[in-house]
C-alpha cells in the first residue's frame, strides 16, 4: 500500500462566483422538436436517454415545432401567456409590499413562471398539487381569487387561514393546492400517499409532487421515488431544477449525476426532463405524465430545467453567491418573452396588445391590493384574532387548550 | 363479550373500524400477508383485501408520509411502526406535518389518521426494542397520545383513535400483549383470560380519548400511571400494604385532569409512574400539573419513579425497568413522609 | 476583549476551536462560501478551507448522520441545522445513534459532535421558523443541550461544546442574535454593544456546560430561565418591581440543580419560563426537579410561563410569545400567593 | 373524461406464497465469466449494463472463469472457505445455545456467508465497516476471537459492551467493525461521513457501507447515496439482496425496477451486482470498488445477490410467508458448497479434508464457548453489573445520573 495516495474531498463548486463570467456550460440544450414523444406506456427503461436530453418545443424563432408541440392552441397558449404576466406582476407588488412592511416575508417566481401556470392546465379539476412556496401559478392558472391570496400575505382579518400561516404557505382544497409546508420536501411522500387513496378508492383522480432541485436531497423524497415505484401510485413527481438552493448550485445536491430527471432511474419510473421556460413545452411535458397517472400507469419524473431569476426570498440577496448577470447568460430564456414571441409569431398577439395586457393586469392587481389592503396589512388596519391562534389545533379543542385560552384572556 | 388477548383485541378493533368505514386502511411493515411481527393485524389482508392492508417498504418516514397524503385525501389510515423505537424516521412527518395540518390549513387538509406502534421493555429487547417515547409525543400540540393497559381499553381506545378526526399516537406496551405482567418476572406469567379486563365485547365500542379509569380506590397516595405500569402500581400497592388510589391515565393527551386532581386533593400524596427514562418524560409534566393544581393539598413532593436516565440496557433490563420493589419502596417512603 | 454580537460571538467560537483543532470541522445548508443564512459561519470557508468549512445538500439527516460517522472516525463536527424547526429528519441519527453510540459500544466509538440551530421565535417566522424544541433533547439520555442567552456565554458554552466528547445539542435563540431582545416587541431595539455581556474575550476561553449563571439576585422568587427569556425575565422584573432572582440556566443537560435548589430554598417561590408549548416542555422538568428538592421550602406552586399549547402562530406572534407582561403578571401573583 | 377507468393500487406479491411451488424466474443469472470487467476509472455511465447483469466466476463445474477470476490463489480460497465454515457452524451453535435460554436472540447467516466473509478480504485493516446484524463474518474473517462474539452473545461478565447492547450487535473498533445499530439503515451513512472524514484528513483508509435489500427503503439510505455523490467519498456502498426482509419479498423494496443495483445510476454512482453465494466473484467485485475508492475514485454501489436460508432471526418462523423448499429453488446455489467445489476441482482440498475441517472447526467453536459460559449466560453465572448500566451513557458521568446511580443501589 505504499504508493498509495492520500485521499482528499471534492466540494463542488459552481463555475462562476460573483465577480466572475456567467457560464451554463452544463446545460446541454437539445434542439427545439429534437426529443422524441414515445407513448405513454412506454416502458422506464426504453427512455432513460429522455432523462439525459432537454425536451423543447419553442424554437428560436418561437416556433413550436417537433412531436411535443400542439397540445396548446392559440386562445389557450395566450391564457397561458396571461397567467404569467398576471403572476410576474403579482410577484412585483408583493416584493413592494414587502419593503413597505405589509407583509413579513415574500417568495417571487420570476424566471420560472412557466413551470406552475403550465402544469397547471394539464391536469384536471379534482386533481391534487403538493406544491412548495414557488408554486403560486398554480393558484394563479386556476383562477384562485388574487385578493385571497393577498389576504393570506397581508395577514389581515380575511386571511383565510386566519394569520396562523406564514405568508404564501398558501392551501386550497377546492382549487387542488395541498396546504403548503415550511418543511422542505415533506409534501413528496404526502403526493403518492393521497395517489394510492384515489387508487385504494378506484378514484380517476392524481396527484401532483412538487419539490426544488435542492431540497431533492431530503428523505421525503426518497421515501416518495419508493413508494410510488412499489404501488405504481398515479402520480406526477415533480422537481423543479432552478439551479440555486439558497446560496447552493444544483450541482450540490445533484452530485456526479447529470440531471436529476435520472434519479428516476434507480426505481424504474420514467423520467423526462424539460426546458422549463417553454410555456408550450411544459403543458406537453405535463400532460403526458397525467395521462399515463390517469392510465393507472404510475407515476413519472420530471425535471423542469428553469433558473431562479430573483433572489431566494425577501430574506436573500443573491449577489453574495453568484454572478448578478446571471440570468442574462441563461440559454433557455424568459419564459414569458418566449411565449409572447411565439404568440407574435403566429398573429395571435402583438407588442401593443401586450403592453395593453400588461396594463389590464397591473389594475387587476392593483384593485385586488386596494380590496386586501381595505382588511388590514400585518402591522396596520384589522387583524386575526388571538383567539383565533387556539383554534383548529384539534377538531374539538381540548380541556388544557381551553384552560390556556382563558389564561390569555380570550 | 369474549376473552381476548390485548393482541387479539387490538386486531379485533381494526376489523370492526374496517367493517364499519370502508376509508379506513391498514398497512405497515409486515403487516400485510404475514399479519404483522406481533401478529396485530392477523388475518386483515385476507378478510378486508390488500386495497385495504398491506404491506410497506421498510419507511417509517413513507409510511407516515403515505398516511399523511390518504388522510388529507379523505382515508383514515390506521398504521403499524414495527417498534416504537423505529418511529423517529417518521417524526418529522407526524410533528411538522399531521400535528399541524389542521392548523396551518385552518381546517381545509386535516389528518385524521392513527400510529400504532408496541413500546416499551421487559421483553429482553435492548435499546432497540423497548424505548417508551410518549414524551416525545405529547409536547407536540395537535397530536394526542394513548396508552391502554388491558385488551379492554386497547380495543375501545383503537375504535376511538381510528375514528377521531386527529392524528393519534397509539402506543401498545408489548409485555402485556399477552398478559398483565406485573414487574415480578421471576414468578409465571398470568393470561389476560384470567383479568376481567381480558373480557373484550364483540363489535363497536369506544372508550372514549380523555378519560382515565380508577384502578384501585385508595387514601393513602395517588398513582398516576398507564400502560405496562399500571399493573406494576396494582402488584405494589399489594406487595407493601398501602392504600394506594390508582389511576390509569389511558390518555395523556389529552389528560384526565380532573380526575387527577379530584384523587390528589383526596389522599394528598402523589406518585408518578413510567418506564421511559425520567428527564423530560410525561411524568415530569404530571408532576408539575399536580403540584401546581394541588399544592395546597400536598403533604409530600410527587414522587417519580421512572427507567433511570440511561439506554435500555439488555443485560441488566430488570434493573432498569421500574419495578414493583421500587414502586413500593417509593409508596412506603411518600405515606411516612 | 471585544464587544461582538451573538452572531459574532458563534463564528469566533467556531474559528478559535477550528485553529486550536484541526479535526475540528464545519459543515450544513449554506455555510460555506455563503457563510449561513444568519452568516455565523462568514469567513470559515476562506480562512480554513473547503475541506474544513464546506456546504452541505439539504438533508439534515445527511448533515448530523454523515457527521456521526466523522466524529467516529476523529473528527468534531460542528454543524449548522438551518432552523431548529428543520432538525427533525435529523431526529433518528440524533437519538438512535450520537446519543447512544457511546453507550452501546461501551466507548469504542463515541461522536463528539455540536449541531447549532437557531430556535426561538421572535422574527415573525410563523410556525416553521420559530420553534424552540429543547425538550425533544433533554429527554434522551447521551445528549447535552446548551442555550445561550448572550455573547459571552454564547462563545464560550460553544467553545466547550466543541471540545466535550458527547454530542452537544446548541439552541441559538435568533432573536437575540443582534441584541438583547427583552420582549418589549414595540420598543426600540437595543444592541448588544449597549449589553455588558456584549463584551467577549479574545481567543480561547469555555463556559462549562453545566453551571446556571446568577443574571439577577433577589429574595421574592426565583425565575428559571434560558436563552432570550432571561432577557424578559429582568424586563419583567423591573417592569413590575418584584425582586426576582433570576437565574440563567445556560445548560438545561447537564442542569445546574444545586444553583437552582440553593435560589429555591432562600426565596421559597419559583418560575419557570420557555417559549416552548407548555405540555411536556422543558418547565415540566424545571418544576417537577424544584417541588421534588424543596417541597418544603415553597410558598407557592411553581408556575410556568411558555409558549402556548398551539403551533407557533405568523399573525398572533405576540399573543404566543411570553412577553414580559404576561410574565410580569406571574411574578406579581406568586409574590402574593 | 368520461371513459377513464377507476384507479387500482398495485401491490407487489411474491410469485410464490406458502403451499406453491418454489421459483425464482426474476433472478436472471449470467454465465459465470460473461461479465467485462471495466478499469476501475470507468464511467459510472459507461458500466450501466452491470447493473443488471450478475457478476460470476465460478461456474457449474466449480471452475473459476472470465475476466473477474483471479483475486484469490487457493490458499485465500481455502481461508476463505474456513472462515465460511466457521461462520456457519458458530451460527448453528448459538442458534442451538438461543434454544437453551443461553441467550434472548439470535440472527445468523445461513446461505450469504459468502458477502461478509469474502468483502472483508478485500479491505486493509484500519478501513472501516459499518455492518448490519448479518456481517458477523466480517468479524470471523479478521480474526476476531470467537469467544469475545460469544461472551457478547450470552450477555456474560466478560460481555465486551458490558450487557447494555443486544447480542451480536457487535462493536470493534480494533477489527474495523462500526458498532451495530439495531436501527436499520442508519449506519449507511455514517459509513458515507467516516470515507468523507478520511478524505478530509488525507488519509488513505477507506469506509464500507451496509445494508439489506429492505432497509433500503430507509431515508439514510438516500442521504448516503447524495453525500456519496456529492463529495465523491471513499466508499462502498454494499446491499445485500438476500430477497427477503422478514417476511416481505425483495420485490417491494425493489418496486419496479429490476435491480437495487440500478438505485446509484440516478447519482451517477457506478453499480455493479454480484452472485452473492460465489466466494470469488464477491471478493473480486469488492475489491473492485475498494480500489476505485483509495484511488479517489469514489463510491461504488454494489448489490450481492444472495438468498436467506434460515429464519430472520430466532423470532422469526418463515414457514408463514414462503414456501419451505425455497432455498432448494434457489439458483445460485450454497456458498460453501460452491466454493468447496471449486477447490476439490483444482485438488487443493478434498470432501475428506472438508469433513476433517468440519470437525476442527466444531472442536473450536465447541472451545470457545465452554470458555464462554465459563463467564456466564444471560440467566445464569456471572453477569454484567447493574451498576454498570449507569456508565457510559457520558465521558464523565453527569450528577443526575450519580443521583439515580445512588437511588439504584449501586
Ligand atoms: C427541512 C428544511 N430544511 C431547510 C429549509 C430551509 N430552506 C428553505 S428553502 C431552501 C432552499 C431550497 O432550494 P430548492 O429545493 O432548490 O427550491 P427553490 O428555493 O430553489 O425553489 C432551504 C434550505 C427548510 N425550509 N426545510
Ligand atoms: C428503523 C427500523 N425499522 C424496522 C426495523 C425492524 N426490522 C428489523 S430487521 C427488518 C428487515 C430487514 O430486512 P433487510 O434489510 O432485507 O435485511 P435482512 O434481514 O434481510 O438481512 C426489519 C423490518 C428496524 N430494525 N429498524
Ligand atoms: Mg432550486
Ligand atoms: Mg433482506
Amino acid at each position: 500500500m505504499a504508493d498509495v495516495r492520500p485521499l482528499t474531498l471534492r466540494v463542488p463548486e459552481p463555475a462562476v462566483r460573483p465577480g466572475g463570467t456567467p457560464v451554463f456550460a452544463d446545460i446541454a440544450t437539445s434542439e427545439a422538436g429534437a426529443v422524441r414523444r414515445p407513448p405513454i406506456d412506454v416502458a422506464a427503461d426504453d427512455i432513460r436517454d429522455l432523462a439525459y436530453a432537454i425536451i423543447r418545443v419553442l424554437d428560436d424563432e418561437g416556433r413550436a415545432v417537433g412531436p411535443w408541440a400542439g397540445t396548446r392552441d392559440d386562445a389557450e397558449a395566450l391564457e397561458g401567456l396571461r397567467h404569467m404576466m398576471t403572476l410576474r406582476a403579482f410577484d412585483a407588488r408583493m416584493l413592494m409590499a414587502q419593503r413597505q412592511g405589509k407583509t413579513s416575508f415574500y417568495m417571487q417566481h420570476l424566471g420560472e413562471e412557466a413551470v406552475s401556470c403550465a402544469v397547471q392546465r394539464a391536469l384536471e379539476p379534482g386533481d391534487m398539487h403538493f406544491p412548495t412556496y414557488r408554486q403560486a401559478g398554480l393558484l394563479v392558472a386556476a383562477g384562485y381569487p388574487l385578493t385571497t391570496m393577498m389576504n393570506q400575505i397581508f395577514s389581515n382579518a380575511e386571511d383565510p387561514l386566519h394569520g396562523r400561516q406564514l405568508p404564501i404557505m398558501y392551501s386550497s382544497k377546492a382549487f387542488g393546492f395541498f396546504s403548503i409546508s415550511g418543511n422542505l420536501a415533506t409534501q413528496y411522500i404526502q403526493a403518492v400517499g393521497w395517489a394510492m387513496a384515489s387508487a385504494i378508492k378506484g378514484d380517476t383522480r392524481i396527484a401532483a409532487a412538487w419539490i426544488g432541485d435542492g431540497a431533492t436531497a431530503e428523505p421525503d423524497f426518497h421515501a416518495a421515488l419508493v413508494f410510488a415505484s412499489t404501488y405504481r401510485a398515479p402520480v406526477m413527481l415533480n422537481v423543479v431544477n432552478n439551479q440555486w438552493a439558497i446560496s447552493t448550485f444544483s450541482g450540490l445536491a445533484r452530485g456526479s449525476s447529470a440531471t436529476f430527471a435520472a434519479r428516476g432511474h434507480g426505481f424504474g419510473i420514467p423520467a423526462l426532463r424539460v426546458d422549463g421556460n417553454d410555456y408550450l413545452a411544459v403543458h406537453a411535458v405535463a400532460r403526458w405524465a397525467a395521462e399515463r397517472a390517469r392510465a393507472n400507469l404510475g407515476p413519472t419524473l420530471i425535471e423542469y430545467v428553469t433558473y431562479r431569476a430573483g433572489a431566494h426570498s425577501t430574506s436573500d440577496d443573491p449577489s453574495a453567491y453568484r454572478p448578478k448577470a446571471e440570468f442574462d447568460a441563461w440559454p433557455l430564456g424568459d419564459p414569458v418573452e418566449r411565449l409572447k414571441r411565439h404568440l407574435i409569431a403566429r398573429r395571435a398577439w402583438s407588442e401593443e396588445r401586450h403592453r395593453q395586457g400588461e396594463a389590464e393586469i397591473l389594475d387587476t392587481i392593483l384593485a385586488a391590493q386596494r380590496e386586501a389592503e381595505a382588511h388590514g396589512t400585518l402591522h396596520s388596519g384589522p387583524r386575526p384574532s388571538a383567539r383565533d391562534m387556539f383554534e383548529g389545533v384539534y377538531a374539538t379543542m381540548p380541556p388544557h387548550l381551553r384552560r390556556q385560552r382563558q389564561e390569555a384572556g380570550y | 363479550m369474549s376473552r381476548r388477548t390485548m393482541i387479539e383485541a387490538i386486531r379485533d378493533a381494526m376489523a370492526v373500524a374496517m367493517e364499519r368505514d370502508d376509508n379506513v386502511v391498514v398497512f405497515g411493515e409486515d403487516v400485510g400477508y404475514f399479519g404483522g411481527v406481533f401478529r396485530c393485524t392477523q388475518g386483515l389482508q385476507q378478510r378486508f383485501g390488500a386495497n385495504r392492508c398491506f404491506d410497506a417498504p421498510i419507511s417509517e418516514l413513507g409510511i407516515v408520509g403515505a398516511a399523511v397524503g390518504m388522510a388529507a385525501y379523505g382515508l383514515r389510515p390506521c398504521v403499524e411502526v414495527q417498534f416504537a423505537d423505529y418511529v423517529y424516521p417518521a417524526y418529522d412527518q407526524i410533528v411538522s406535518e399531521a400535528a399541524r395540518l389542521r392548523y396551518r390549513s385552518n381546517g381545509d387538509f386535516t389528518a385524521p389518521l392513527v400510529i400504532r406502534m408496541p413500546a416499551g421493555g421487559g421483553i429482553f429487547g435492548g435499546q432497540t426494542h423497548s424505548q417508551s417515547p410518549e414524551a416525545l409525543f405529547t409536547h407536540v400540540a395537535g397530536l394526542k397520545t394513548v396508552v391502554p393497559s388491558n385488551p379492554h381499553d386497547a380495543k375501545g381506545l383503537l375504535i376511538a383513535a381510528i375514528e377521531d378526526d386527529d392524528p393519534v399516537i397509539f402506543l401498545e406496551p408489548k409485555r402485556i400483549y399477552n398478559g398483565p405482567f406485573d414487574g415480578h418476572h421471576d414468578r409465571p406469567v398470568t393470561p389476560w383470560s384470567r383479568h376481567p379486563l381480558g373480557e373484550v365485547p364483540d363489535g363497536h365500542y369506544t372508550v372514549p380519548l380523555g378519560r382515565a379509569a380508577l384502578r384501585r380506590e385508595g387514601a393513602a397516595v395517588t398513582v398516576l400511571a398507564y400502560g405496562t405500569m399500571v399493573h406494576v402500581a396494582e402488584a405494589a400497592a399489594a406487595d407493601c400494604g398501602v392504600d394506594a388510589e390508582i389511576l390509569d391515565l389511558r390518555t395523556l393527551v389529552p389528560l384526565d385532569l380532573d380526575a387527577i386532581e379530584a384523587s390528589v386533593r383526596k389522599t394528598g400524596r402523589c406518585i408518578v409512574l413510567h418506564e421511559a427514562t425520567l428527564t423530560s418524560g410525561f411524568g415530569a409534566e404530571l408532576a408539575a400539573l399536580v403540584q401546581g393544581a394541588c399544592f395546597y393539598h400536598l403533604e409530600a413532593p410527587v414522587l417519580r419513579v421512572t427507567g433511570w436516565d440511561t439506554p435500555y440496557p439488555h443485560a441488566q433490563e430488570w434493573d432498569y425497568f421500574p419495578g414493583p420493589v421500587r414502586v413500593a419502596r417509593a409508596l412506603l417512603q411518600i405515606v411516612e413522609a
